[in-house]
């Protein structure tokens, strides 16, 4: 597997290590429901067949955290961006 | 019909004529009174003993392929119970207990083999962990054998003992663990099964649960609609396609696991093996092949097979603990998917949707579950009560705490 | 008889290089460009191996790597080699091989008892009996069919030769380099993109090689010559021969073995064996070839019978006759032309029996003629002797021949499509599976695509060639297409001959025949994978090359489908066996991992410490003093000096990350548990690390060095889970603080020096101007200093052992300077370098936990540190650390454990009961977590988890080891068993 | 006092075995430690890398090297190692004053962190440097992909490497952690053994 990291370029997938699903939102640690909204957090996944958003960290590279766009159905990637604007401003 | 040496001599002196299927092709009724998704080791299980110990006989299994198209017939074909946790220690042993009569059970020859299973050691920290575990399993009765670097020596002179990165120190022997001929358990418990009566339904993909003021109907299928009283989904890999179907969404993900078989050598692994410094396990099947595998590709995928850099660590890990083998060739590597849950544990529950019940998160261990899993599933869908050596495997455990972590590594499934 | 078989001239052979061989034992002679097979066969030997269930003789089928038959042991010692292919085997001087499976010999096996019991041995009649009794399967039933099967044996001893991975770049991958893939190749070569072609066999050629044919004008191999010249000649291009491309994997990348040496006798020094490359690939060009299909026919196993194609192989390339008197069994044009190239090479053909009734073709010379005919049986021992035969009158007849050459058509080489998920769909019109879906990026030409004729397989390959590297923005130059000589290749399969007589083998290797798929069929396993898997069909070592597609014809015939509802199983990787070894490259032994080493390494190895492994590292665990010292009196030695004076120890390995930037006291605040942002510059605080899931995943100590640049130290084993874990925290969660981050831990060499006198040695060695007295630098402070002599370093007054104690910090360059000026700054006071075994009793004589505490299975209330969580704000994992079980009072809690006897030998991993109660879940209390023999209190001590041990201070229970053997009454205490109120630190 | 002083070492002394080895008569490759080379890792603080840029232009005389680029000049080499950070290199009179100069130029744009004994560098050229380090790198060091003044960071083998082309010999720079020093040099030497291989040694010092 190939993996374009939006840094370094398209690179062995041996580089990086994968985390998840991409886009989940820490929950408001003040929320009245916060327990519950932490377990849904921390434990419940779409897990989906088909495109998904995914985290990905270019481990053996250049640390950059990244939102990789991946068919898991087909293995097929179409995007990868900084998961961090931080660290995108700084790619530039 | 009956097999026993008596069947198979007549048979040779009929030219093998007179077999008959082992299962019947049926069309699908309109309505059924259990309805099991997925007809792999554990869904056929699960109808198995629903018929057997239940007397449930108007039961459909239902799957997309072939029966036993899934992980039952691509894992690394490993039995045992050696587990830590109080949760998993009951329901793995009754599988076990399970497994040691099921042929004579369902008569037909799974190649149940006790050889033993080894879990090497490489430091003192391991060890202690290994007794930490051993010490458990005997806590329920489950005998464990704490092995010294002489005593592994014994078993596996073969192995490297001098010059390795990680040296053996010694291990954790379950000697009622061992392997079994993966295909003949789906085909058994489906021959068991259809003989009871229950529909196995093949190439019958489910498309949807149909639930209606929370309770389920029935299930659409790609043969159109099959009425249901109570619905089973025990789709392994696939749980979460077929239960968001049911608006459920779950703490499970899907990785692939690649397996992994050499040619065929003379008899030289007699037990099977794990590695303790990474994640290697092995075993030699009774045709010669040595039938290995190790950690999950480590991202999610629904594509059964996996990767290069997965083959090439798996490898190495095999070199790591017997170099010798260096010169037997590999002959085939897979991928299967595995539903893995955030605690590594699997989940037999109800699901809050009236009649609808899951069995999932079997993680790369389903294989060995197999009796227990369908024994206990039956249960539940039985009589709505959990069976005793499943009541901790519960769906609501990520939200009371009570998770069941093997491993310790948290809610990240790719690495347990 | 030497070489009785072999043509006086032709083929592609060097005689003027003769080689020696012996196979079981028998000393033959060959040439440089022989395969052993092609040597066996010169010789005459027929009969090279032992089928897998029946031990049938067997010769040699193919010519190629899809040989299921003629697998033999290479090699003697640590370098055999079990199941190699005799048909890719290379010659070399001095090649020893020998049969397998067999006993006592190859020609008088008793293991072929196997056969006449055969009509107990149907296909999968083992799932139908030895299930009585039960115990019989490990002890007598499995141990049986274990040792009749397995074919070769395994090798002895370390693999002497060494393996290497490594990686390849190209534009365009050509894989196969007969004539389409050369073509390929050419066409791509000259628009300037970078093109790798690889071929599994030692030269380039492909069937150019095995038949004459006419290409433009000049020959087929004269064309080959040509062409792999000017490849050669580009600097773009790159040609792996001995290189076969085992798997298609996601994105381009293939894995590929080249066998660098396994045509010689032994690597010559510092070369490998063989190299496995991952060749990334931007386009591919699949020109793999085609396998040619044997007939199924009664004993058509016979040592004899033979592949037509590989017939002329052996003729045409190799100068050898397989055999002299031949019977061709064909149904397709192409027997005719191994008719031809018998007859050429002065053999007799007996007569060609084809299958069609329909057939066109004429036969040369005054060749019996036979159409719609059959074989329906070879007749012999371990040879073919004769062949009986029915005509299209349905009348029989005995033929006598020695041999029997097949041509029922040719399957493409797909296999590589599939790897991906690809499924072939088959092909009424060439009668063959054709490549489906293909991997993104692959393309496939010639006879793999199903067009087998020399002029389709050029222009697929300069079509191919050239539009795969235009895609990618290159100019592939057109290339017109010569002519080629006209060939006939027009074939109509017979799957079986239904009137057969004896066994007809449909997978060789395994013993699969026809009636064992009809009765597959019978039993109910219609699906091709149930049949397969049923019947082991296609699960040699081949995987079926010369197999599946004829008995996936039976099984359709049998159930009544066409071959497209039939459907094949899944070809999956390596497209040929691949050893083990090549895939470890030089990952084996030392070199499994990295061996991480501290500073203080070498000067500890001088000192003759025993050394652990501890993750990747090796630190030191004691230092015995003499060599008899036992692991545990050198423990307590180190402990009692550490204690009574001082002590050294190298802490370099816990991880070290350097914070910079004004929000890093916030972030430390939300990923420790405690409040870090009120810390003062030059104090150092502890800190325990939760994972989301509320367990605690690390601990460790951060220093303010500044105020916007902080040190954090984690765990050995933590160092890399917690950086990506803060890089997230940064990057995903909370991407507005101001943080930088970079890991240190390799920059210093750090140590830790503890004891009533670790002030005293400390003095020595820091510069004058610096005040580390109690005072001015008590505990918990931490500053820049020198010592030595203006050496920069850090000093950090932290305590792990509970003795006074700092942690000295120096650039790494000076780490194993550092470790002998302490020990002679040390010397006057008595001082001792102590080990992991010291550190770990010390640690445990305070109560503090460590590894086998922090397992990832325990909160900080487990752990008796609720109070280090700060009530007053959120961090991660705060929530999941209060779901109920976390706070359910029965929950197993952090106590100290003390046994009633202080010699009771505790052990780790030992579980708790109360006095007599009986060992079940419900009664098991808890573990021991961690065990030492303590010298202070003269006592094996322990700390582990209770349930309810707080509230059961001073209760005694039982530590049961029942896999040790061992059970003690303990005491529940306190889990600080030393100096409980921490005077010594402050002293 | 006096014997209590301190000798410096660098990471790979104890290892580097002088000379020939390898295929005998012919070198494919040279090995040699770079010694004597300041290190610094500079992190951009948030929302100063147009500052830092300009801050290093004008100290250093150096455009800061984009993503997989490394820049020179005077003795110091910039390396791109990730978005916005950089593996600064001093070498000569840098080797002593590059961390104090970075300092003076950038302490409030950028973390700046000394990681001069942190690494174990490995200098690997000749007309062979190119096929050895293919056999555990996995990216694509030819011309037409990877030249002088490139750079990147990656994995090989087993490490995590930093790895940058400094002439068109070719010759590179690779640098690992300093513990796995060791095992990167041993790799190195058995990928070269095949095409002989020199160890060199003649520039081998290490400051105080």
């Amino acid at each position: 597997m190939r993996i374009p990291c939006p840094f370094c370029g398209s690179r062995d997938s041996q580089e990086f290590s994968f985390l998840g699903q991409a886009g989940l939102k820490r929950p408001d640690p003040n929320a009245p429901d916060a327990q519950k909204q932490f377990h849904d957090y921390v434990h419940i996944r779409d897990n989906k067949a088909g495109v998904t958003k995914e985290l990905w960290l270019h481990a053996n590279g250049c640390r950059s955290w990244i939102t990789v766009t991946r068919n898991t159905l087909t293995h097929e990637i179409t995007g990868s961006e900084f998961a961090s604007p931080l660290t995108k401003e700084a790619a530039q | 019909m009956r097999y026993s040496v008596f069947s198979i001599v007549e048979q040779a002196f009929k030219g093998q004529k007179d077999w008959k299927p082992v299962w019947r092709y049926p069309e699908p009724k309109a309505e059924y009174d259990m309805l099991i998704i997925g007809g792999g080791g554990h869904g056929l299980a699960t109808a198995y003993y629903l018929a057997k110990n239940h007397g449930y006989t108007n039961i459909a299994v239902i799957d997309k392929n072939y029966l036993g198209s899934g992980s039952v017939g691509r894992n690394t074909t490993i039995v045992r119970s050696n587990y830590q946790e109080p949760g998993n220690i009951p329901f793995y042993e009754h599988s076990l207990k399970l497994w040691e009569g099921l042929e004579q059970d369902f008569n037909y020859n799974a190649m149940m083999s006790q050889r033993g299973v080894l879990n090497l050691y490489h430091s003192d920290s391991q060890r202690d962990d290994y007794a930490r575990r051993g010490n458990a399993m005997m806590m329920h009765g489950v005998r464990a054998d704490l092995l010294n670097r002489e005593q592994v020596h014994e078993i596996v002179p073969f192995m490297d003992f001098d010059n390795a990165r990680f040296p053996i120190h010694g291990g954790l022997m379950q000697w009622r663990g061992g392997t079994a001929r993966h295909d003949a358990v789906a085909w058994g418990f489906a021959r068991g099964a259809d003989s009871r009566g229950v529909d196995i339904l093949q190439n019958t993909e489910a498309k949807q649960i149909r639930v209606e003021n929370g309770k389920v109907t029935g299930v659409e299928t790609s043969r159109g609609f099959i009425k249901a009283k109570k619905v089973g989904i025990v789709a392994a890999g696939n749980t979460t396609r077929i239960a968001e179907t049911a608006g459920l969404r779950l703490p499970i993900e899907s990785y692939v696991l690649q397996a992994f078989v050499s040619e065929a050598i003379k008899p030289l692994i007699p037990c099977v093996v794990t590695f303790g410094a990474g994640h290697f396990y092995i075993s030699q099947s009774d045709k010669g092949g040595l039938v290995f595998g190790a950690s999950l590709d480590y991202y999610t995928s629904y594509a059964a097979r996996g990767n290069l850099p997965g083959v090439e660590d798996t490898i190495e890990e095999a070199m790591a603990i017997m170099p010798s083998i260096s010169r037997v060739k590999l002959l085939r590597h897979w991928g299967g998917i595995m539903d893995m849950s955030m605690d590594g544990s699997p989940i037999i529950d109800k699901t809050g949707i009236d009649g609808l019940y899951i069995n999932c998160g079997w993680c790369y261990g389903g294989f060995k579950a197999t009796p227990a899993s369908g024994y206990c599933l039956a249960h539940l869908m039985a009589t709505d009560e959990s069976h005793p050596v499943a009541t901790a495997l519960k769906l609501n455990r990520f939200e009371t705490g009570y998770v069941i972590d093997e491993a310790g590594t948290g809610a990240q499934p790719n690495l347990h | 008889m030497s070489q009785s078989h072999r043509l006086a001239k032709g083929g592609l052979i060097d005689r003027s290089k003769p080689l020696s061989f012996t196979f079981d034992g028998k000393t033959y002679k060959g040439y440089a460009g022989d395969t052993l097979a092609s040597a066996l066969l010169a010789n005459d030997v027929q009969l090279v191996a032992r089928s897998f269930k029946y031990h049938r003789p067997r010769g040699i089928l193919t010519a190629g790597s899809e040989e299921p038959n003629a697998l033999v042991g290479l090699r003697a010692g640590a370098r055999h080699e079990p199941n190699v292919r005799a048909t890719v085997a290379e010659l070399y001087d001095g090649l020893i091989a020998q049969s397998q499976n067999r006993w006592p010999s190859l020609a008088f096996d008793l293991g072929a008892v196997n056969s006449l019991l055969s009509p107990f041995f149907a296909a999968g009649f083992y799932y139908k009996t030895f299930m009585w009794p039960a115990s019989f399967w490990e002890k007598v039933y499995e141990p049986l069919i274990r040792r009749a099967a397995g074919l070769g044996k395994p090798p002895v001893g370390d693999d002497p030769d060494i393996y290497e991975k490594a990686f390849a770049h190209c534009d365009l991958l050509v894989i196969g380099a007969g004539s389409a893939g050369l073509a390929a190749a050419l066409a791509a070569a000259r628009s300037g993109a970078r093109v790798i072609l690889a071929d599994e066999g030692p030269m380039l050629g492909g069937r150019l090689l095995s038949d004459k044919r006419i290409i433009g004008n000049q020959s087929g191999l004269d064309w080959v010559k040509a062409t792999e010249a000017e490849l050669v000649s580009l600097p773009n291009v790159r040609i792996m021969p001995r290189t076969t491309i085992f798997g298609v994997y996601d994105h381009g990348v293939y894995g590929a073995l080249e066998r660098v040496n396994d045509h010689v006798a032994t690597p010559p020094a510092h070369e490998p064996r063989q190299r496995a490359y991952r060749i990334y690939a931007k386009r591919a060009v699949l020109a793999a070839g085609a396998i040619e299909r044997p007939h199924v026919f009664g004993n058509n196993d016979r040592p004899g019978v033979m592949l037509g194609s590989a017939m002329r192989t052996y003729i045409n390339r190799y100068a050898v006759v397989p055999t002299k008197r031949v019977a061709i069994f064909t149904s397709s044009d192409e027997g005719y032309a191994t008719a031809h190239d018998l007859i050429a090479a002065g053999a007799s053909v007996q007569a060609i029996i084809d299958t069609r009734a329909d057939a066109t073709i004429s036969a040369a010379h005054d060749i019996p003629h036979f159409k719609g005919a059959k074989i329906l049986r070879t007749l012999g021992n371990k040879q073919v002797q004769s062949v009986e035969i029915e005509l299209a009158d349905g009348s029989t007849r005995i033929l006598d021949c020695d041999g029997v050459a097949m041509s029922n058509g040719w399957n493409p080489a797909v296999h590589l499509t599939c790897h991906q998920g690809g499924r072939p769909v088959w092909d009424d019109k060439i009668n063959a599976f054709l490549p489906g879906n293909l991997p993104a990026g692959l393309s496939v030409a010639g006879a793999a695509q199903g067009h087998f004729g020399l002029k389709d397989t050029l222009a697929d390959g300069f079509r191919l060639g050239a539009s795969a590297v235009d895609d990618l923005g290159f100019k592939a130059p057109a290339i017109a297409m010569p002519d080629t000589d006209p060939e006939s290749l027009a074939h109509t399969p017979l799957w079986r001959v239904k009137t057969s007589k004896g066994k007809c083998f449909v997978d060789f290797q395994h013993d699969v025949t026809d009636t064992d798929i009809e009765l597959a069929n019978r039993e109910g396993f219609r699906s091709v994978e149930h049949m397969k898997r049923y019947t082991t069909l296609g699960m040699a070592t081949d995987q079926g090359k010369t197999s599946n597609i004829s008995g996936l014809a039976i099984l359709g015939e049998a159930s009544g489908r066409s071959m497209a509802e039939v459907g094949t199983t899944i070809f999956r990787p390596p497209y040929t066996p691949v050893a083990l070894g090549a895939l470890a490259g030089h990952h084996v032994h030392k070199g499994f991992r990295p061996t991480r080493l501290t500073p203080s390494h070498q000067w500890a190895e001088e000192q003759g410490a025993v050394f652990m492994e501890t993750g990747l590292w090796l630190r030191a665990q004691y230092f015995p003093k003499t060599k008899n010292e036992s692991w545990l009196d050198a423990m307590i030695r180190e402990v009692e000096i550490t204690r009574s004076k001082v002590g050294v120890c190298d802490v370099s390995t816990l991880g070290k990350i350097d914070l910079q930037g004004k929000d890093v006291g916030t972030f430390l605040d939300r990923v420790y548990t405690g409040t870090f942002s009120t810390l003062p510059v030059g104090k150092v605080r502890y800190g325990l690390m939760m994972r989301e899931d509320g367990f605690v995943q690390d601990d460790g100590t951060t220093a303010r060095l500044s105020e916007n640049r902080w040190l954090m130290t984690t765990t050995t084993a933590g160092a890399g889970k917690v950086m990506a874990h803060l890089e997230f925290c940064h990057q995903v969660l909370w991407p507005e603080l101001d943080i930088a981050f970079t890991s240190v831990t390799e920059q210093w060499a750090q140590y830790s020096i503890a004891g009533p006198h670790a002030r005293d040695v400390l003095k020595k060695l820091v510069d004058a101007r610096h005040d580390i007295s109690n005072e001015a630098f008590p505990y918990m402070a931490c500053g820049a200093i020198t010592i030595c002599n203006g050496i920069p370093a850090r000093l950090f007054r932290i305590s792990f052992s509970g003795e006074l104690a700092y942690e000295i910090g120096v650039p790494n360059r000076y780490g194993d300077a550092l470790i002998r000026a302490i020990m002679k700054a040390g010397e006057e006071f008595g001082i001792t370098p102590y080990g992991l075994e010291a550190l770990s009793t010390m640690r445990i004589e305070k109560g503090h936990v460590a590894g086998g505490e922090l397992n990832g299975q325990t909160t900080p209330r487990d752990l008796g540190l609720i109070k280090m969580v700060s009530q007053k704000k959120d961090c991660i994992g705060k929530h999941m650390s209060e779901r109920p079980a976390m706070l359910y009072p029965d929950r197993p809690i952090f106590v100290g454990l003390k046994p009633k006897n202080p010699k009771s030998k505790l052990t780790g991993g030992a579980h708790f009961l109360d006095k007599g109660a009986k060992p079940s879940l419900e009664n098991d209390l808890g573990h021991m977590m961690s065990v030492a023999y303590s010298p202070m209190l003269k006592s094996w001590i322990g700390l582990g988890i209770v349930k309810r041990g707080r509230e059961r201070i001073g209760d005694t229970i039982r530590a049961v080891d029942f896999v040790r053997g061992t059970e003690f009454e303990v005491e529940i205490c306190d889990p600080v068993f030393f100096d409980p109120q921490g005077e010594r630190l402050r002293g | 006092m006096a014997d209590l002083s301190l000798s410096p070492r660098s990471a790979l002394a104890p290892f580097l075995h002088a000379g020939h080895h390898g295929a005998e008569g012919k070198i494919g490759v040279t090995l040699r430690e770079v010694t004597a080379c300041a290190l610094v890792e500079l992190t951009t603080f948030k929302g100063q890398k147009a500052a830092l840029a300009q801050a290093i232009e004008k100290a250093f005389g150096v455009a800061l090297p984009a993503a997989n680029k490394s820049a020179s000049k005077d003795g110091v080499t910039f390396v791109s190692v990730g978005p916005g950070k950089w593996l600064v290199t001093g070498e000569g009179a840098a080797e002593h004053d590059l961390i104090a100069r970075l300092e003076e130029a950038a302490s409030s744009l950028a973390a700046i962190v000394d990681q001069s004994d942190a690494r174990a560098i490995v200098e690997i050229s000749g007309h062979k440097a190119r096929v050895a380090l293919a056999k555990g790198v996995m990216i694509d060091l030819d011309p037409v992909a990877f030249k002088a003044g490139d750079a990147a960071t990656s994995f090989a083998v087993q490490f995590w490497i930093t790895l940058w082309q400094t002439n068109d010999t070719p010759t590179y720079r690779l640098a690992v952690f300093r513990s796995m020093g060791r095992d990167l040099l041993h790799w190195l030497e058995s990928s070269a053994a095949e095409y002989g291989y020199e160890i060199d040694v003649s520039s081998h010092s290490i400051s105080e």
